[in-house]
């Protein structure tokens, strides 16, 4: 019961909505208005398209981003034996951290950290 | 055949038996699934609006207003007076938007929280899937929901749901790692993924108690991340009304919108409960070790209660801060996260790991 | 500064204007060909220092079309009015003192709206409130029988 | 759908937002084309005039002390203090000295409207930034002073209290225990504001150094008021030329050299402070006398030019009278403080955020309807 | 080393100013009491006006149907908007003279900005303001009224 429950959730959510959804179509009303198709913005038509290149602030975040999540999924093992190891898995996760740790000082440093 | 409130493992298992009993075992697993699923309907749509109004209470005594009242005693029907009046409402198809990713965006971010809500223990016996890594699945599904908000301000073809949608992804990137991070300095405490262990490990002293200052700087830190994960509160730039109008739902209408909406107060919940499993003892009453007399008397208490009781101060926390705090600006949300969180949570762990190992944890 | 005093100055700065004393202010009616080497005099000099502009007003005066500046000098605490008027009403054209009090940019372009008077050298001269179908409000000759009612 | 997933990828493009006129930041119709790259804004084209209703050329065309109910509806938000300024410019027209009684009693009322005025921008203010609380605090307080006003004179906002040679009709015998009862009340609960707010670390981060004018800048651009002393230009109009009963109050002027959206800010929550030391000062000292001078039925205007300014909740209110003899003026020309602050909003928001234009916009706390008029 | 105690610093004070400000939203959370909402329509009777309160223009009559309005005509001069519009008759009175009396006193309410100005040029006191505040209506047409009740005649001693 374990894993199909898994398959099970995602079943029920998307029944949920889809039968939801359905619903709402045939009761909601509907009307025609050239306008109203629009896209909102304030009440003035759009100006050139939505999506051009988005020049967005935190490449570098990004990146550091994923060097620290991939160190999350190496800390999770550990964290579980964490007890039974003891000082051996202490010692090498200090190691761990600390090499992580000059990373992040050192983009800290040449100002990797600040938005721009 | 006897069960409690107190333990639903019985329970389930009398249904379990009494089923097999009675039809083929392929069925039977089939008319359980059917039921779980139908008891998770349930039990989310319930706690769904009574959160809505929760919080529409919340906020109004806050700000020196009733509230809905008018709707029922007390305004209590007035989410389901609102739920009825969006099902009503015409869904306008957007020209030109990405018209499969934008009918996605509500079933990614609503299945998400179904699959969330799945593992969370309510009470003894009472979860549908116990995976032994419980913790790791549950910070898993619940970056799933963001995907769903990129989704859909990307596909809507508004530029202000495009921006909402670019502000998400810079809380997905940083907003994880707190999560993450603070859970694995609990986890370094329990000694297991497993949600069912963690709470049985904290019969005699919930987790915030035993794990001393590293336990409540993690607390705060999760609180903090959490409410960021759910796009609510302070870290609401996704949405950003007076910026983006309403940002990547600007252009969702009817039940649509309502599903962002479900979706966000169900995350919340889901965030409030992984709070109250790892940091407050999940369903586990409050224990006082050698207080035998003070035990019993908590232990009378149903663990349903408890677990609601933690969770919904949880969520009262978490209304609190967005009710209160101006909102975070792109660059600071950025800044507080790699500043001032993450190094401050890697050394947290580390003293963690350090209290668990010299065994001052009690 | 003595308004008696500012007005002596004045003429000095200006001696093709014409330098009254107002009820309140001195007044100093210029040329619209003298008005921004005056207005840069009055500008940059220590004792008048009208280093702040108040307001522009645009004016019909029936046959002329006019502008108003008021100025303040921060430093000293007074004020001129600078006047001037053209009487070409077609197309008036007036210096624009945008180059030095940047607050003359909108002020000029309301009067640009409403009154129809050019600027010269200003560096955004579109219509302000109005769009280009309208007339020139302002003017008193403008006629509007649906939104103007008669009394 | 296929069409525009197609579309061309530059990014050299222009990516163009309109903010308003209905958006939730602008505070009524006010337009803002804002070009950006990415986050940043890089251009700020304010587009006014959806409600520009000609009041000036209004004037023309109707009498003195209908003039002064024209005035309320600018900055509606200073309806008392607009009014004062075209009562003050035709009594000087005019000769007349308006008893004590009248000058204490507009003074007051100058000052209550400064203060819900105030009162309002925090609330206003606080939401801008997402802070949804602040509202209905300042709302709540605000509407105490609007209360005031009502009994006295009848309208909440729209005051149209004004009129040439003194006031509509005398005080209400409450109104002074209710004005003292306000101060008393408010005096505890503006603490309360910068709690809440001020001092906020989140709040302090988003404002401070985010549309920095000069002290130089603020002159030449002509910003008045708090947004001009923020940047430390002494232009409080009721210290340089002081009206009414300014004269015989002592209070500070109050001036920061920042000139950031924190310091635009932080003028106005002082200057409650100040409006309300200078409050009780006069409340209790109003003197006997008439409410009002003995005025001809047809208040014709000598021919002239007549200039008045005065200190409104958002910087100096100049009103231009040129009168040819008639009971209708011949121009009348509103020299508003909101007109003059929106022109340097694009140098102020070039290179900030979508969220500091949000902010700056807030902080220059711009009333639509003074700018159009 | 100063920069780190700068850092922890700015961790302390932005701490305690965001507990400062949920103090201030935890107190009125406790403190129901304090709630200002008005309950409007439930609480429409007790609801009082300010005396001076401008809802609309009314000309008050006495119990004999009388008011005091001579049909002057200076509130419609005075009148900004032109929202008064007096329509007047002249009848032959008991003396035998002729006397101009109003017909009809009408006030669009659609236009009226409330500024007093009628009630303040009034020679004879004959309109005030009401305390009548929910003008909402939904044909446009009913905004304009007539002040003057149906059969009214001007009271005695009013010239």
């Amino acid at each position: 019961m374990d894993n199909q429950a898994l398959v099970l959730l995602f079943l029920t959510g998307a029944i949920f909505v889809g039968l939801v959804l359905v619903f709402s179509g045939i009761v909601a009303p509907r009307s025609f208005a050239p306008q109203k198709f629009d896209p909102y913005e304030c009440g003035i038509p759009t100006k050139g398209t939505t999506w051009l290149q988005f020049n967005v602030g935190y490449y570098l975040f990004a990146i550091l981003f994923l060097v620290f999540d991939v160190e999350i999924v190496f800390l999770f093992p550990w964290a579980t034996v964490m007890k039974e190891m003891g000082m051996v898995a202490f010692i090498e996760i200090v190691v761990f951290i600390l090499i992580l740790g000059l990373g992040l000082a050192y983009a800290w440093k040449k100002h990797a950290l600040t938005w721009e | 055949m006897k069960f409690s409130l107190y333990d639903f493992s019985s329970f389930t298992a009398w249904i379990d038996s009494s089923l097999r009993a009675s039809m083929s075992p392929g069925w039977a697993v089939a008319v359980e699934m059917i039921l779980i699923g139908i008891a998770i309907l349930i039990f989310y749509a319930i706690v769904g609006l009574f959160l809505v109004y929760a919080e529409r209470k919340v906020c109004a005594l806050m700000q020196n207003r009733l509230g809905p009242n008018r709707v029922g005693p007390g305004g209590v029907f007035q989410t389901i007076a609102d739920l009825v009046k969006l099902l009503f409402v015409e869904l306008v198809p957007i020209k030109n938007a990405d018209r499969a990713l934008f009918n996605l965006a509500p079933f990614i971010v609503i299945i998400a929280s179904f699959m969330a809500i799945g593992a969370i223990p309510f009470a003894k016996g009472l979860q549908a899937i116990d995976l032994n890594i419980g913790v790791f699945y549950l910070i898993a599904i619940s970056s799933m929901g963001v995907i769903g908000v990129l989704l859909a301000g990307w596909a809507s073809n508004n530029k202000y749901s495009l921006i909402g949608a670019m502000r998400s992804g810079a809380q997905i990137v940083s907003y994880e790692l707190s999560v993450g991070l603070a859970l694995v300095t609990m986890v370094v405490l329990a000694g297991t993924m497993q949600l069912s262990e963690i709470i049985e490990g904290q019969r005699w002293g919930w987790f915030i108690f035993k794990g001393h200052i590293p336990a409540v700087i993690a607390f705060v830190i999760y609180i903090i991340a959490g409410t960021a994960e759910t796009n609510r509160g302070p870290f609401d730039l996704a949405e950003a009304e007076s910026e983006l109008t309403a940002g990547y739902h600007t252009e969702y209408s009817g039940i649509k919108f309502a599903f962002f909406f479900l979706a966000e107060y169900m995350n919340m919940f889901i965030v409030a409960a992984i709070a109250t499993t790892v940091f407050f003892g999940g369903w586990m009453p409050f224990h006082v070790y050698g207080w035998d007399g003070f035990n019993a008397v908590m232990d009378f208490v149903p663990p349903l209660i408890w677990f609601l009781v933690k969770t919904f101060f949880v969520i009262f926390l978490m209304m609190w801060l967005k009710w209160t705090f101006p909102r975070l600006r792109i660059d600071q949300l950025l800044t507080l996260e790699w500043k001032y969180l993450l190094p401050i949570n890697i050394f947290n762990l580390l003293l963690m790991a350090f209290l668990v190992l010299t065994g001052l944890h009690w | 500064m003595e308004n008696s005093q500012l007005a002596a100055l004045a003429a000095t700065i200006a001696p093709d204007a014409q330098v009254v004393q107002g009820k309140q202010f001195v007044e100093i009616t210029l040329r619209p060909a003298d008005l921004y080497a005056v207005a840069e005099k009055l500008k940059n000099n220590s004792d008048t220092a009208l280093d702040m502009l108040v307001s522009v007003t645009g004016m019909d005066y029936g046959t002329d079309l006019g502008t108003v500046y008021h100025l303040r000098s921060t430093v000293r605490n007074h004020m001129i009015v600078l006047k001037t008027r053209v009487s070409d009403r077609d197309n008036p054209e007036i210096d624009s003192l945008c180059a030095l009090w940047p607050a003359a940019e909108f002020h000029e372009r309301e009067a640009y709206d409403l009154l129809g008077i050019r600027f010269r050298n200003h560096p955004d001269l579109r219509r302000l409130f109005l769009d280009s179908t309208w007339g020139f409000p302002l003017r008193k000759d403008y006629k509007d029988d649906i939104n103007i009612l008669a009394r | 759908m296929e069409e525009a997933v197609k579309a061309p990828v530059a990014e050299q493009e222009e990516y163009v937002i309109n903010m308003g006129p209905q958006h939730p930041s602008t505070h009524g119709v006010l337009r803002l084309v804002v070009s950006l790259r990415g986050e940043i804004v890089r251009n700020v084209e304010p587009h006014i005039g959806y409600i520009h209703r000609g009041i000036e050329k209004m004037c023309e065309s109707i009498t003195y002390p209908q003039i002064i109910h024209l005035t309320d509806r600018m900055d509606y938000l200073s309806a008392h203090i607009n009014n004062e300024a075209v009562c003050l410019a035709v009594e000087k027209a005019l000769g007349i000295e308006v008893s004590d009684r009248v000058k204490y009693i507009r003074t007051i009322l100058s000052e209550l409207t400064r203060i819900q005025s105030h009162q309002l921008f925090w609330a206003t203010f606080g939401m801008d930034l997402g802070g949804l609380t602040c509202f209905f605090y300042g709302l709540r307080d605000r509407e105490m002073v609007l209360d005031i006003f009502e009994e006295t004179c009848g309208g909440r906002m729209i005051v149209s209290y004004n009129c040439p040679g003194g006031l509509m009709n005398d005080i209400h015998p409450n109104f002074q225990n209710r004005t003292k009862e306000f101060i008393k009340y408010f005096r505890k609960t503006l603490p309360e504001y910068d709690r809440l707010l001020t001092g906020n670390v989140i709040f302090q981060e988003r404002l401070r150094n985010i549309g920095t004018v000069t002290r130089e800048q603020a002159i030449a651009w002509g910003l008045t008021g708090p947004v001009g002393r923020a940047s430390g230009f002494s232009c409080d109009v009721r210290k340089h030329n002081p009206y009414s009963a300014y004269d015989r109050v002592t209070f500070n002027e109050i001036l920061y050299k920042e000139g950031d959206s924190f310091h635009r800010y932080k003028v106005r929550m002082d200057e409650m402070w100040e409006s309300m030391n200078i409050i009780e000062q006069l409340i209790d000292n109003i003197p006997p006398g008439a409410y009002a001078e003995k005025m001809k039925p047809v208040i014709k205007l000598p021919e002239g030019e007549y200039f008045q300014s005065v200190e409104t909740a958002r910087g100096e209110l100049g009103v231009y009278i040129v009168s040819d003899g008639n009971k209708n003026p011949y121009r009348v020309k509103f020299r508003s403080p909101n007109f003059v602050h929106l022109a340097p909003l694009n140098l102020m928001s070039k290179g900030a955020k979508i969220a500091d234009l949000v902010a700056i916009n807030g902080s220059l706390d711009l009333i639509i309807p003074d700018i159009d008029r | 080393m100063n920069s780190f105690i700068e850092y922890f610093r700015g961790i302390f004070h932005g701490l305690r100013s965001l507990l400062n400000g949920l103090s201030v939203t935890g107190k009125y959370f406790v403190k129901p009491g304090t709630t200002v909402t008005q309950q409007y329509p439930n609480k429409r009777k007790d609801l009082k006006m300010f005396d001076m309160f401008k809802g609309e223009v009314i000309m008050p009559h006495n119990g004999k149907n009388e008011h005091k309005c001579t049909g002057c005509g200076i509130c419609e001069i005075n009148c900004p908007n032109g929202s008064i519009e007096i329509i007047s008759a002249s009848i032959i009175n008991e003396e035998g003279k002729k006397q101009r009396i109003i017909d009809k006193h009408i006030y669009h309410l659609g236009m009226c900005t409330f500024c007093g100005l009628c009630i303040k040029a009034c020679p004879s006191q004959a309109i005030e303001f009401g305390q009548e505040f929910e003008h909402a209506v939904f044909d446009r047409r009913k905004l304009t009224k007539v002040l003057n009740q149906p059969g009214s005649r001007i009271m005695k001693g009013v010239e």
